[in-house]
C-alpha cells in the first residue's frame, strides 16, 4: 500500500486526495493505490455525490463486488483485507435483496447498511481531520519560535531531562543488546501465510469428511500460541476466498462456536 | 486590577528569552511573590495582538511566536519537515481524536492493518505516546498524543483540535467497534470493551 | 516620514526568528522592496525601548535582547538541565520494570557492575527510592520507582509501560511487520515478587 507517499513534499501544502481516485466505472483497477477496503469504498461512495449517510450501500455493495471482481479477472494480487470485505458485502447485499425474514437472528440488513454508512462517515471525518491538522498553524512551519532563545525553560521537578521515549528505547535497546529474544526471527517462521492455507485447504479438500472442524486443516507441526493463532486467521482466510469461488461452504452453529467446512462438490453428489 | 509594568517587563523578558513555552508556574516561580501572572499574561498577550509576534497558548504554556500572516516572510526559517505519509497522517489524526486508543482501534477506523513503522515514526516524532492500557483481555496497550505534538500543530488543547466539538457529539470518536464483521458465522469475533484504565 | 506599520510587523517577526542578528541588507532583502529600513529600525527600537526586552545593534547588526537590568533574571537559567547517561537511562529502565529489584540484580540483567554515581543520580532525580529488603540472605535492599517517576513521566501505574514484546508488536519500534500479533499479552502482566517485603 502507499506508505510512503510525502505529504510534506511540497513542504507548504497538503492534499488528502493529490493520487487520482479512480472512478469505478472507469474500469480503472489498481488496489495499489488504495489503503484498505474502507478506502475503495470511501472512494467508491464519493461518486455517489451525497451525504455517506444517505448513500445507497446496496450500489456500493455491487460497485465494490465488481471493483473486487476486475481486480481478480486482471489477476491483481488482492490482500486478504479486501476478500473478507467482499464476502462480508456479498452477505450484506443478500440480506438487503431478500424479504426480511420473520424472528431473523441478529440485525437486519438495514441495520447493517447504516453499520457500514457510519463506519465510511468515520474514517472520512478522520480524513478531514487529518487535512486541516496539517493545513493548520503548524509551528516551525506558519509560525515561528525566537530564532536565538536564551535558555529559559519550564521548571520541571526534576533537574534531570528524559522522556518517557528515551526511557522506553533504552529499556528496548538493552533487551536487544542482551539477544534473548530475537522476534523478528521467531514471528517470521511463526507466520502462516494465506497463501500457504489455500495451497494446504485446495490439496486436503475432500479427504477429510462430510463437514469437518475448520481446525482439522491446520498444519499439524504447530508449536506456539503464535503459529496456532496465525494459522487459523489465514485458514480462515483462505476459507472464506475458497467459499467465494464457490469450491466450499462454511457454517457456524452458534457464536464462538466451531467453524465447519465442506466440499461444495460432495454436496453436488448428494 | 493593573498589573504591576516591572513584573510585565519580566515576564516579558521570560517569555522572550524561553527556549521552550513557559507554563504559568514556571512564570511565577520567578517573579517577585506578589506578582499576577494571570493578569501578566493577559496584558502582555492584549499588548501584542496586533504585533509582528503574538503571545501564544500552546498546550497550556505560553510563548511569543510570529504572527501567522507573516509565514510567507519566514520560509528561510522553516524547520526541516518531516515526510509524513497518508497512512502516517491519518493514524495520527486518529489517535488525537480518539484518545486513549489501542491499536486495534486504529485499524478498525481506518479497515486496513496499521502497516510497518507507522507507529514507529509518530513515536519517533514524539507526537504519541503510550497511555494506559484498556481494561480488557490482554490489557492492550492505550495511546495518546504529546505535548510536542500540541506545540507543533499550534493547539492549546486536545478539544482545539479542528471539529471536536461537532465530532465528538456525533459519536463519530466513539472507539466502540463498528460490528461490521460481527453478525457473519465466523468472521470478526473480536470483542473490545470501550472501558478502559486511564491516566 | 513614518514607516508602514505593516513592514514594522515584518521586520519584527523577521527579527524574532532569526537565528543571528541581521544587518539592514538582509532584512531589506526580504521586505517589500520600498520598505523604509532605517525608519522602520529607528521605530521598533523606540517601541521596545522600556520593554522586558530591546531592540540592539551590535557591530552593525540588529537583533532583540532582554534588556540589561533585568539580566538577572536569566542568570541561572543556563545549563540547568542534565540529559542522563546511557547506564542512568538503562537502570531507571531496569528498576522501573523489574521492580523491586535489587542492586545486584541490576548488574545481573546488565551484565555490567554500576558504578556508584549512577544510583545516585537517579536518587537525585526523584525517580527512584528503596523499597524493603529481599528475604534472602544478606537481606539485600530492593529498589523502585518513586511517584515523582510517575508524574515525570506522565504514566498512571507501572504497570501500564508498555512491555518489550508489546513496543515490537505496536511497531513502536520498527522490527517487524505488525498488525499480526496485535493483542497477543506482552511482558506487561508482571506479577509482584513474593519474596518481596513491602515498606
Amino acid at each position: 500500500m502507499a506508505d510512503n507517499k510525502g505529504f510534506f513534499d511540497k513542504k507548504d501544502q497538503f492534499e488528502a486526495d493529490d493520487r487520482p481516485v479512480p472512478a469505478a466505472h472507469a474500469l480503472v483497477v489498481d488496489l495499489d493505490g488504495y489503503e484498505g477496503p474502507l478506502d475503495i469504498l470511501l472512494a467508491l461512495a464519493r461518486d455517489q455525490k451525497v451525504d455517506l449517510l444517505k448513500i445507497s450501500i446496496l450500489q456500493l455493495a455491487e460497485q465494490y463486488l465488481a471493483f473486487i471482481e476486475q481486480a481478480r479477472k486482471l489477476r491483481l494480487e488482492i490482500a486478504a483485507d479486501y476478500l473478507v470485505m467482499a464476502a462480508w458485502l456479498a452477505y450484506l447485499k443478500s440480506r438487503l435483496l431478500l424479504p426480511p425474514e420473520e424472528e431473523a437472528e441478529g440485525p437486519s440488513g438495514q441495520e447493517l447498511a447504516e453499520r457500514l454508512a457510519f463506519q465510511l462517515k468515520k474514517l472520512e471525518a478522520m480524513r478531514g481531520a487529518a487535512e486541516k491538522l496539517i493545513n493548520g498553524t503548524i509551528t516551525g512551519r506558519d509560525r515561528f519560535l525566537r530564532g536565538q532563545p536564551e535558555g529559559v525553560t519550564v521548571i520541571r521537578h526534576s533537574k534531570y531531562d528524559c522522556s518517557l521515549r528515551e526511557l522506553l528505547k533504552a529499556y528496548a535497546a538493552h533487551q536487544d543488546r542482551k539477544g534473548i529474544r530475537n522476534p523478528l526471527r521467531l514471528m517470521r517462521e511463526a507466520v502462516y501465510s494465506v497463501e500457504a492455507a489455500l495451497e494446504r485447504l485446495e490439496n486436503m479438500l475432500g479427504k477429510l469428511p462430510d463437514w469437518a472442524d475448520l481446525r482439522a486443516y491446520l498444519p499439524e507441526d504447530l508449536n506456539s500460541p503464535f503459529e496456532i493463532r496465525s494459522a487459523e486467521a489465514s485458514t480462515l482466510l483462505a476459507s472464506l476466498q475458497m467459499v467465494k469461488e464457490g469450491q466450499l461452504e462454511l457454517r457456524q452453529s452458534s457464536s464462538f462456536g466451531p467453524i465447519q467446512v465442506r466440499s461444495r462438490s460432495r454436496k453436488d453428489d448428494e | 486590577m493593573t498589573a504591576n509594568p516591572d513584573h510585565v517587563r519580566m515576564a516579558e523578558a521570560l517569555l522572550f528569552a524561553a527556549k521552550e513555552p513557559l507554563d504559568e508556574a514556571s512564570i511565577a516561580a520567578r517573579l517577585p511573590e506578589d506578582a499576577d501572572i494571570p493578569e501578566i499574561l493577559i496584558l502582555l498577550e492584549k499588548n501584542y495582538q496586533h504585533k509582528g509576534i503574538n503571545l501564544v497558548k500552546l498546550s497550556g504554556k505560553w510563548a511569543f511566536m510570529t504572527a501567522p500572516d507573516l509565514s510567507w516572510l519566514l520560509q528561510d526559517e522553516r524547520d526541516q519537515e518531516r515526510k509524513l505519509s497518508r497512512a502516517g497522517l491519518e493514524t495520527l489524526a486518529i489517535i488525537a481524536y480518539h484518545q486513549p486508543v489501542t491499536r486495534t482501534e486504529i485499524e478498525e477506523i481506518r479497515g486496513v492493518g496499521l502497516s510497518r513503522g507507522v507507529m514507529d515514526i509518530l513515536f519517533d516524532a514524539g507526537w504519541i505516546r503510550p497511555r494506559g492500557r484498556r481494561r480488557t483481555p490482554g490489557r492492550p496497550v492505550t495511546y495518546g498524543t504529546t505535548e510536542e505534538f500540541l506545540i507543533h500543530f499550534g493547539l492549546d488543547d486536545v478539544r482545539d483540535l479542528p471539529g471536536y466539538d461537532e465530532m465528538k457529539e456525533s459519536g463519530l470518536l466513539n472507539t466502540e467497534p463498528a460490528g461490521l464483521f460481527d453478525d457473519i458465522p465466523g468472521m470478526g469475533d473480536r470483542e473490545l470493551d470501550p472501558e478502559e484504565e486511564e491516566d
